[in-house]
């Protein structure tokens, strides 16, 4: 039987031993609020604990706070064997959006971050290749920022514009 | 009608201590020519739209694959956030345009949940009998798509046929035949026809004889077995490891289905079993598909019983003209024919979506190409791509 | 119509062209079209073979020299060579020793021509046909030709024809050991 | 003047031996011949294609479409001819000749009716002339890819190379075995040995206790790697290597692979009946068999192996190259090898 979400709180705080973690309970299950420092440790413990054994990511998710300055990513986890979910949620500012990277972890984060980096510019510290994967390796920007102007702009305009900063030879 | 708790597959799990492990690619034979690195698409017969995979081989050995994606990048998500939150409905038509019904259903749970809402239950069963026919449809495409890459030319036309049928029923329900936009918010576009599900009846025998024609044609062509089997095997840890979902998982002998594991609509209502074979193989995924449209039109004949019984009556929920929801966030996953289908949706409180993010199956399927695609032949390679069963237009979004 | 002419027209335009052929395969430098070139001289003399009447000798020499040989030479050339890149200087150096070695290969063949041919026994019908027969000939031939190679081969030859087909048994075992030997490394 | 003494006259002026006109004139018949069969094959195939997998098939020219293969013939050679620019120019264009050199050539000594009115030319060597004029075939497709100066294509000639090759040796032996029974080369003289019983027809005759049947079989299972057909046909994996040897090649030359791929079809299985079907002889002794009846005997029963091929064709899917290769060699050579050897030991015996 999978623990009840009030359950699997008191599991994660035993295990834990002095990780600042806040916990609530949203519309898809228990929250885990974590600060960037803190990250792995947790990660490796829901992933590595038997009890509690997250062994499947589902998704990694970003949304773009632009009036807090900040970003939040967001971890769906699964349990194969227990049959639990968590949701980790963690924010980083804006301007200096960096995160540890959990593909250690779990491989699907692999790509999951990758497309993260690609659309919303996180950058995950420590991982093994972090390039671009939707959009062209040159693109300019992270669209899925609040911020970015999507102004639609001729292709050769782009292009001489490259050429003039010296990009393309 | 037994309700099944949100349990899980059980404590036996022996892939939880392995942790994924980046391998060097395996060496090619002794006698070793020189590394060649060849573009298979994005313009191939057999990579399905535009996927280009980045090969270096050793001979007829690849020695390391790296798909290259995005040739589709339509920026769904961001299209998203600019529209109110029925306009985001006919934008998940085209994602996964195989399985458009899949999407219309997770996108609608996903804000029925932002809204807090009960879908009328008549509603709720024609979603199910229009997701399993969806899956049907979009199994049979794959069917027909892989016995192409594998050569056998005939069973691609005995899948359409069926599969055309199903689209018949489709268009008498929405008039369209592609990108249906049919399940709205809150319920669906509208009441079935009059005499579709008498015609639906006739249809059912005439399916299940069309299945056991494709498995005799197709499935289990001792040629294809031959072909198919040992190779592209992914082990369950890696499969666990790499988030995979759908049919890839539970081919790797992992019951993994979002319609037991998390269940949403009816599915704990009706009787039907999740397919998994222990082989791992690419012929395991394709017998496990082949499975599965047996296990959905188990579901459909249900949900046809079920809904005859049922008076004709509300199928939507009226919402008003904008729809607000509350500040929040959710994240709502089905089971779509390619694995789980994710929505991580979050509204600010205003008339359109604050943030969509789609999770989709075809994408993190195929993250695990560039481990499991070193050491085969380039002949096994067109066998296990193809047993993914990639739909680009979700890849890519 | 003399068939005797004809005949000698017909010999000598495909001798000039087997030995125009087997010029180019020694002086061409496109490794591959020497290849080819190779297949023009085997066909050239399976044309000789036939107008000698010996029609089974020019049906095995088109069958193994063009079909295999041919074929394991260009699949051998493709395997070791660039695919793209196709230049490579052919001809050695070694003049004199080449020019020595076309001598003592003339000697031995005259010597055998001299005396072997010669003491082939005449009703094993091994021989070189009359030349003016050969327009009557060619479309009666009867099954004695095959008939005679085959009774030749395993009463008169059958230690020579044993002998090669060892020679070949051990060609392709050390050419498979050479291979591993190459590629182990 | 006469007809006849107006080709006299224009013999005489010409000065070359009589034999020499026959011979050209035949040349023209046997290739308008193959042309007529090819066109006729394909169209058959693509309706019988058509009715296996629900769909109908060419349709609108021609009463049922008949004449639809003509048009794409004409369609073909009205195309341009694209030489590109990597490829080896004088070998590109000799490719596509020396596979269809043999396939043409191959029809001279087939005897699709009684002889001498339906046999072009009865050699005494008949079957190995045929075995060692196709074994040219592979040279061409070899040429033909690397000349194309592509990846691809030299893939796809290698392949076939390695393929046709390897079909050679079981194909070549199980084609002993009538030679064996019949202790003839000349395909005349093996069809006459049949008759016009089909209980004494190589490949029903219970005297060799199946084993002739067996040797059928082979010959059959290596004719579809021989005309790169499914579940043989590798050079041409349109999922794997586009369109495998011949894929630079449009137009005409690309005209001259196809009508070679088709006609050696019918050629293999013409082979197959006259070795193994008791070629132009009607199956029991009161049906006709004599003039045009032996042509439509033979025919029928050509057709009929063709249908097959093409039936197979349309069924199954395609095997990997190792799986081709370990087929020929582990299993096809050794059964044909034991089979050739115990035939010849009953034909020794008896």
């Amino acid at each position: 039987m999978p623990l009840s979400e009030s359950q699997l709180e008191e599991e994660i705080k035993g295990k834990l031993a002095g990780v600042p973690v806040s916990f609530n309970v949203g519309k898809s299950g228990l929250e885990a609020h974590v600060g960037r420092e803190h990250l792995i440790e947790l990660c490796k413990l829901l992933h590595d604990e038997p009890s509690l054994c997250f062994d499947y990511l589902r998704c990694i998710s970003t949304v773009d706070w632009i009036e807090d300055g900040q970003i939040e990513v967001v971890y769906h986890l699964y349990s194969m064997a227990h049959g639990h979910c968590i949701i980790i949620k963690v924010r980083i500012p804006r301007e200096e959006p960096k995160l540890p990277t959990v593909s250690g972890i779990w491989a699907a984060a692999n790509w999951l971050e990758r497309e993260a980096y690609d659309l919303m510019g996180v950058v995950f510290d420590g991982h093994p290749d972090l390039r671009r994967i939707l959009l062209p390796q040159d693109w300019e920007g992270h669209p899925l920022r609040k911020d970015y102007s999507y102004d639609p702009v001729e292709f050769d305009e782009w292009y001489a514009a490259k050429v003039r900063r010296g990009e393309i030879p | 009608m037994k309700r099944n708790s949100d349990s899980g597959i059980g404590s036996n799990y022996p892939w939880h201590k392995q942790r994924p492990v980046i391998e060097e690619p395996r060496p090619g034979e002794a006698l070793r020519a020189d590394r060649l690195i060849v573009n298979m698409g994005p313009q191939h017969p057999s990579t399905h739209g535009v996927l280009r995979m980045i090969l270096t081989v050793d001979g007829e050995w690849v020695v390391a694959a790296e798909p290259d994606i995005g040739y589709l990048h339509r920026g769904f998500e961001k299209l998203a956030e600019m529209r109110d939150y029925d306009g985001t409905i006919f934008l998940s038509d085209r994602w996964d345009y195989l399985a458009s019904m899949s999407n219309n259903i997770a996108m609608s749970l996903a804000i029925e949940r932002l809204l807090d809402i009960q879908v009328p239950e008549r509603a709720q069963w024609i979603r199910m009998l229009v997701a399993e026919l969806q899956r049907i449809a979009s199994h049979l495409v794959f069917i027909a798509a892989y016995g192409l890459d594998m050569g056998a030319m005939t069973p691609f036309f005995y899948c359409f046929r069926e599969r055309e049928r199903i689209v018949g029923f489709f268009e008498a329900l929405c008039g369209a035949r592609l990108t249906y936009h049919y399940v709205r918010v809150g319920g669906v576009a509208a009441d079935l026809p009059d005499g579709f599900l008498e015609e639906l009846e006739k249809f059912i025998p005439m399916l299940q004889s069309g299945f056991d024609e494709i498995d005799e044609l197709l499935i289990y062509n001792p040629i294809l077995i031959e072909r198919t089997s040992g190779i592209g095997i992914i082990p369950p840890h890696l499969a666990v490891s790499y988030g995979l979902s759908g049919p890839m998982i539970r081919a790797s002998g992992i019951p993994y289905d979002v319609r037991k594991c998390h269940p949403y609509l009816f599915y704990d209502a009706v009787d039907w079993d999740v397919i998994t074979h222990e082989a791992c193989d690419s012929w395991a995924r394709v017998w496990v598909r082949s499975q599965e449209m047996r296990q959905s039109l188990r579901i459909v004949k249900q949900v046809v019983e079920r809904l005859k019984e049922m008076p004709a009556g509300e199928v939507r929920v009226k919402l008003g003209r904008s729809i607000r929801p509350q500040k929040g966030d959710c994240y709502v996953a089905i089971e779509s024919p390619r694995g789980e289908l994710g929505i991580y949706i979050v509204s600010d409180g205003s008339g359109k979506p604050y943030r969509v993010k789609i999770r989709g199956p075809s994408f993190v399927n195929l993250s695990i190409a560039p481990r499991v695609l070193p050491g085969v032949k380039i002949a096994d390679l067109v066998a296990i791509l193809g047993s993914f069963d990639l739909v680009m237009g979700e890849v890519d979004r | 119509m003399n068939g005797g002419a004809v005949w000698w027209v017909f010999f000598y335009a495909l001798s000039a062209f087997t030995l125009f052929n087997a010029l180019l395969v020694v002086t061409g430098k496109n490794l591959f079209k020497c290849a080819l070139h190779l297949m023009l001289v085997f066909l050239g003399v399976a044309g000789l073979f036939l107008l000698q009447g010996a029609f089974l000798l020019a049906g095995v020499q088109t069958l193994i020299y063009t079909g295999g040989v041919t074929t394991l030479i260009l699949f051998a050339i493709m395997l070791s060579e660039e695919v793209v890149g196709r230049q490579r200087q052919l001809v050695s150096r070694g003049v004199s020793i080449g020019i020595s070695a076309a001598i003592c290969f003339l000697g031995i063949a005259l010597t055998i021509f001299g005396t072997a041919v010669a003491q082939l026994p005449e009703n094993y019908g091994v021989h070189i046909a009359p030349v003016a027969q050969f327009v009557a000939e060619a479309s009666h031939l009867p099954m004695g030709n095959v008939r005679a190679v085959g009774v030749a081969l395993l009463t008169q030859f059958l230690v020579p024809f044993e002998f090669a087909s060892v020679l070949l048994v051990v060609a392709v075992i050390g050419a498979i050991v050479i291979a591993r030997l190459a590629g182990g490394k | 003047m006469s007809l006849t003494q107006l080709c006299e006259r224009l013999l005489n002026w010409t000065g070359l031996p009589v034999e020499v006109w026959v011979g050209l004139v035949v040349a023209v018949i046997i290739f308008l011949f193959m042309t007529v069969i090819v066109l006729a094959v394909v169209y058959l195939f693509r309706k019988f294609a058509g009715f296996i997998q629900l769909r109908l098939g060419p349709r609108y020219v021609g009463p049922r479409g008949v004449l639809q293969t003509v048009c794409d013939a004409v369609k073909l050679l009205a195309k341009e001819d694209i030489i590109p620019a990597e490829a080896d120019k004088g070998i590109f264009i000799a490719a596509p000749l020396i596979v269809f050199l043999p396939a043409y050539l191959a029809y001279i000594v087939i005897p699709f009716g009684q002889p001498p009115h339906f046999q072009p030319k009865d050699l005494n060597l008949g079957i190995l002339y045929v075995l060692a004029i196709t074994s040219i075939t592979v040279v061409g497709i070899i040429t033909a890819g690397w000349a194309s100066g592509s990846k691809w294509a030299t893939i796809g000639g290698m392949r076939s190379g390695a393929q046709l090759i390897s079909y050679e040796v079981p194909m070549s032996l199980a084609v002993l075995v009538p030679v064996l029974i019949s202790g003839s080369l000349s395909m005349k003289d093996i069809a006459e040995m049949q008759g016009d019983r089909i209980w004494y027809w190589n490949a029903f005759n219970i005297s060799y206790f199946g084993l002739a049947f067996i040797a059928f079989v082979i010959y059959m299972i290596c004719a579809l790697a021989e005309t790169n057909q499914i579940p043989f046909d590798l050079p041409e994996a349109e999922s794997e290597l586009v369109a495998g040897y011949n894929v630079e090649y449009s137009g005409m030359r690309f005209a001259f692979f196809f009508l070679a791929e088709f006609s050696n079809l019918f050629v293999v299985c013409a082979i197959a009946t006259t070795l193994f079907l008791g070629g132009w002889y009607a199956p029991l002794p009161f049906l006709p068999d004599d003039g045009f009846w032996s042509l439509l005997w033979f025919m029928l029963k050509t057709l009929t192996l063709v249908f097959i091929v093409l039936w197979i064709r349309s069924t199954y899917p395609r095997v990997r190259i190792d799986q081709l290769m370990e087929f020929a060699w582990k299993r096809l050579f050794p059964i044909a090898l034991i089979d050739l050897g115990i035939v010849s030991l009953i034909v020794a015996l008896r």
